[in-house]
C-alpha cells in the first residue's frame, strides 16, 4: 500500500497516535504524511517527541502529547513544542507527562492487553503530583506501595521498520525500542520500511519480527526513518538534527523549511536523503 | 605541564569514580564522556547501559543521541526499551546512575522539567527521560553540573528527580527508599560529597586554580566545606588524550 | 568452575530453587547433581515439573513444589511425584499450584524486581479458590479486578545454554523460556553450557545474553541437557523420555536406574548420551 | 470405500473448523494434529502458535513436546514464554484456543488438574498448564475428547478452565469474560455445539457408522441432539492421506 493512501485510510482528526521508534528508526516519512495530509487535533503519544512531534506541532496536527522526554536528542529543546506551550503559537497544546520507565511499562501493559501497569516508580518525583493519572495500587503481598499508570492503547501506532517479507512479516533489529509494544497496543499499525524481500531466510530464531496479523499497512519508503537511521541500511544524519536547532527556532524559517521540504514534496524524496549516509560503516 | 579545561577536569575527576565492577546507567553529554574514559582507562571491564537498550556497550565514540548505532554495534547485546527500565534498572543491576540537570539543590533533588510553574512554566525544559526512576533504582548516583547560579539553587522549582529530599533521611522516611541516593557530585569547579548526617552536598576538593570564592559565586546556595578540603588531583597525561582523543573521534564522526 | 563445586557452594538444604527450562534446554546433568549431593527439604520452583522433578521428589530433595503443569511432556504423568502426593511414599511433599500464565507473570515480575504481578487470569478457574496466594488488584482506572500472584523471587537459579565466552557472558536461543527471567529474579544463578568460546562475534544484536554480572557460576556440562535438547548442538531423546515412564511407575525400578544412572555416576556422562543425537538434522 | 479410525475422524473434523486468518494457540495430541492437518489441506496460512514461544510454526512431524526444536526451526519467531502468555494470549491475538481435558462437562467446564478433592486427590493430574487463561483469552475454544463415561461427566471435579459455567450467559455475569468460550466439541463420535441459549452441548453432527446409543452409553450427562443433526462428512482422501503421512513422519522422527 502507498503510505498516502495507508495514512488516508488510516489516520482520522481527532485519534490518539503514537510514532514510536527510539532515535532508530523514528517514521520521520510517516509523520511529513500525516502533516501532508493535514491532519488536525491528534493525540500524540511518544515517549521521546523530537523533530517529528516538533513539526506536527508546529503545523498545528496536535491538540496533546503524552510523552516522557521531549526535546531534540543530543541537541536541545524543541522550539516548535516549546512555541506552542509557552506563547500559544500557532496553537495550545495540552500535554500529559511521565518519565521513560512509566511509559515503557504502559505500552509493555498496552500490548498485554492490561489496562495499568505497576511498577516502582515516582518516588519523591513531583510528577506525580500534577499527573492525575499517575495512581498507586498496593501490593496484595507485602503491602508495597507501587506506581499505576494507564496502559498505552493507540488507536493507530505508525512505526518504520527495516522489511518486510511477502508473507506481510515485519522485522526489527539492533535498537528495538518501544516498537512491538506500540504495534501490538494499536488498534490499526502502519509499519513503513526499507524494502519487501522475498521472504526472512536464515534469521536468527529470535529475531523480532511482527507476525502479519498484527500489521495493517505496510509501505515501502527507503529512507524514511532519514533523518533517524536504519541499522544496517543507513546511519544517523547527525548534522540534520543540529540544523533542526535553528530551523525550530525561528517561526519564518520553520514556515519555508516545511514548505520546502514536506509539503511540496512527496516520500520518494526520503531515498535520495539518506544516498550519502549509507555504507558508511 | 598539562592544560585543561574546567569542562576535561570536571570529566576526567567523575571518570575516576568508576570501577571495573560497576554497571552504570549512562545518560548523554558528560556522563557518556565521563564512562568512557573510566572504560578506556582504569576500568576497561566497567558495563555501560544506556537507556535505548544497549547493554555493556562499548563506543568507539561518543553517541549524539542516547540511541546511536555505535552504541548498539558494540554492545554485548540491546534490548527492547521497556525490558531496560523493568529488567535492568528496576531489577537492581545498575549500580551507579549517572544524571546532570538545569537546576539542582544542595540535596541533590534535580530538576529537568520546568522553570517556573509546572502549568504555567516560564520556560519548558525536556523532561525528566529515566531520571525519576533512575534516581531510586540505581544503588547510587552521581550527578556532574556545571556551576552557575540559575543552575545551583537554593530550592528546585520541581522535582524533577529526587535525591536527598530535605535532607538527612528523609529520602528513606518520607519516601521508603532504600538505595543511597546521590553519592557524588562532580562539577566544573569541585567535587561535592554529601554531609554524613545532614546529606548537604560539602565540597571535599578544588579543582586546581580554583578559589572558594570562585565556588560560591556561581553557586546559589551558602557554601559548606568539608573539614579536610583537598585540591582535585590535575589530570594525567593519560586522561587527558584519552579523553581528548575521544571527543576527537567523535567530532570527525559527527561531522560526516 | 566444576558443577560439584558451584552445586556445593551455591545450593543448600531449605532453600528456595528454581531449575528452569520449557522442554529444550533442561538442567539435567545440575538436578542430578543436587541429587547426589544429598540436598533436603528444597522448595523447588518450576513452570513445568518433568523428570528432574519427578527424579529430585523420589529421592526425597524436595519438600515443596511451585508449579503449573506436571507431567512429563508428551507422554505422560509423573509418578515418583504423583507417589509423594497420594502415598507419600518417600515422603510428604506440599505444593503451590498456578497456571502457566500466572507463573510467566511471576518470573517477569521476579525479573523486574517487583513484588507481585497483576494480570488477566483464573476467571471462573478453580485454583483461585485453593491457592491462598492468588489474590486481586482492582485498576485504579477502570475498575477491572486483575490477579496478582508474588513474583517469584528463587535464592538460586540454575539454567543450562548452550555456551558462555571468556567474559563470562551466556548465551541462549531458540525456545528461550523463562530462563531470563529465572537468572534475574534469583540472588544466585549457576549456568550449565555447552562449551565456552573465546567471544561472540558475529551475532544477532538482539540475541538473548546474559552479561557476566547476572550470573554467578559457570560450569561446562556438554550433553548437560539430555534427554531434554540444546539448540543447534543435539536434538532431544524422545526415546528417553518415552522409557521413563515406565522407570517412574516402579519405585524399585526407579531406585535402580537413580543408582546406576545419577548416584555412581558424574556430569561426565553427559556427552556419552547425547552422541547419537548430535548434527542428526 | 475409505476405511478409517475414529480418532483420525476426530481429528479430521476439528481440522476443518480452522480457517487461514486463524491464529491458534494449540497444545500437544489431537489439536496439534487437527491444526497441521488444516494448515497442510486448506488453511496453508493459518498461524499456529505453541506456548514455548514459537509463534507462527510450520512443523514437518507433529511435536512430541509443546517445545521442540522442530517448532522454533519452522516459527517465523520464537519468543520468551512470558511474552507469549503477555503479549499474545492475552493481548487478543489468538482467535482459537484448542484445548482437551480428563473430565469436561455439559457446558464445556474442564478438569486436569485432579479427580477426588484438590487437598486429598484420588488422582492427581498434570494440572491447567496454559488452559485456565487461554480459556478465557482466546476468542473461542474449541474442544477435543474422546468419549468416555469417566471424562464426559455431569460435573467436573475441579474448574481447572472455564467453560460456560452453570450455562447461559453465566461465563459474562458471573466472571466478567466476554471471549466466547467454548464453541465446539469435537469427539472421535460426533461434534457438539453450544446451544445457543442454554450453552449446554448438543449432537450436531454424528460420525458415520455411529448410534446415539453408542454416544450415550459414552456420556455422563443426558445428552441433547440439535434439530438437524447431520451425518459428520467422511474424511476425504486428502485429508487422510495427509494425516496418516505427518503420523508416519512423526513416528520415524521419534524413533529416531
Amino acid at each position: 500500500m502507498s503510505l498516502q493512501d495507508a495514512v488516508a485510510k488510516y489516520i482520522k482528526d481527532g485519534q490518539l497516535i503514537a510514532l514510536e521508534g527510539f532515535t532508530h528508526l523514528i517514521p520521520h516519512a510517516a509523520a511529513h504524511e500525516i502533516i501532508r495530509q493535514g491532519r488536525r487535533d491528534l493525540t500524540a503519544i511518544r515517549m521521546t517527541p523530537d523533530i517529528i512531534y516538533d513539526q506536527m506541532v508546529g503545523m498545528g496536527c496536535i491538540k496533546k502529547l503524552i510523552f516522557s522526554f521531549m526535546g531534540n536528542p543530543g541537541v536541545g529543546l524543541l522550539k516548535r513544542v516549546r512555541d506552542s506551550i509557552e506563547h500559544e503559537y500557532p496553537s495550545a497544546i495540552t500535554y500529559e507527562e511521565y518519565s521513560h520507565s512509566a511509559m515503557a511499562n504502559a505500552y509493555e501493559a498496552g500490548a498485554a492487553g492490561l489496562p495499568c501497569a505497576i511498577f516502582r516508580g515516582f518516588l519523591g518525583a513531583e510528577l506525580a503530583k500534577v499527573n492525575p493519572n499517575i495512581k498507586h495500587v498496593i501490593c496484595p503481598f507485602t503491602g508495597e506501595k507501587l506506581a499505576a499508570v494507564p496502559s498505552v492503547q493507540p488507536e493507530v501506532s505508525v512505526i518504520h521498520a527495516q522489511r518486510a517479507n511477502k508473507r506481510g512479516e515485519v522485522l526489527i533489529e539492533g535498537i528495538i525500542g518501544v516498537q512491538k509494544e506500540a504495534v501490538l497496543a494499536a488498534q490499526k499499525a502502519i509499519v513503513t520500511v526499507e524494502e519487501i524481500v522475498d521472504d526472512f531466510d536464515d534469521m536468527h530464531p529470535n529475531t523480532c519480527i511482527l507476525p502479519h496479523f498484527v500489521v495493517d499497512a505496510i509501505c515501502v519508503v527507503p529512507g524514511g526513518a532519514h533523518p533517524s537511521y536504519s541499522h544496517n541500511y543507513y546511519q544517523r544524519d547527525n548534522a540534520a538534527y543540529k540544523e533542526w536547532a535553528a530551523i525550530s527556532a525561528d517561526r519564518d524559517l520553520f514556515a519555508k523549511w516545511m514548505e520546502d521540504n514536506v509539503m511540496s514534496v512527496g516520500p520518494e524524496v526520503f531515498e535520495g536523503r539518506v544516498a550519502h549516509l549509507r555504507g558508511a560503516k | 605541564m598539562v592544560e585543561f579545561t574546567p569542562d576535561e577536569m570536571m570529566t576526567i575527576a567523575a571518570s575516576r569514580l568508576l570501577t571495573n565492577d560497576d554497571v552504570c546507567f549512562v545518560g548523554i553529554g558528560a556522563p557518556s564522556a565521563a564512562c568512557n574514559v573510566a572504560r578506556l582507562t582504569h576500568a576497561p571491564d566497567i558495563t555501560l547501559i544506556y537507556e535505548s537498550g544497549t547493554l555493556g556497550t562499548a563506543p568507539n565514540v561518543l553517541p549524539l543521541s542516547i540511541g546511536d548505532g555505535e552504541l548498539c554495534d558494540t554492545a554485548v547485546t540491546t534490548v527492547s526499551v521497556p525490558e531496560m527500565f523493568r529488567y535492568w534498572l528496576q531489577g537492581g543491576h545498575v549500580t551507579v546512575g549517572f544524571l546532570g540537570a538545569a537546576q539542582i539543590d544542595k540535596f541533590g533533588n534535580l530538576n529537568t522539567t520546568v522553570i517556573g510553574d509546572y502549568h504555567n512554566p516560564k520556560i519548558r525544559l525536556p523532561g525528566g527521560g529515566g531520571a525519576p526512576e533512575i534516581a531510586t533504582s540505581a544503588h547510587q548516583v552521581f550527578i556532574t553540573s556545571k556551576q552557575a547560579l540559575r543552575g545551583m539553587v537554593e530550592a528546585v522549582d520541581f522535582y524533577t528527580s529526587l535525591g536527598h529530599g530535605t535532607g538527612g533521611n528523609d529520602r528513606e522516611d518520607t519516601y521508603g527508599v532504600k538505595t543511597k541516593g546521590p553519592t557524588v557530585l562532580i562539577t566544573d569547579l569541585a567535587v561535592w560529597k554529601p554531609d554524613p548526617e545532614t546529606k548537604e552536598f560539602t565540597v571535599v576538593s578544588i579543582h586546581e586554580g580554583v578559589t572558594r570564592d570562585d565556588l560560591q559565586a556561581t553557586c546559589g546556595w551558602s557554601i559548606k566545606y568539608a573539614q579536610d578540603v583537598r585540591e582535585t588531583p590535575v589530570p594525567t597525561e593519560l586522561e587527558l588524550n584519552t579523553l581528548r582523543d575521544l571527543q576527537s573521534r567523535t567530532a570527525i564522526a559527527h561531522s560526516l
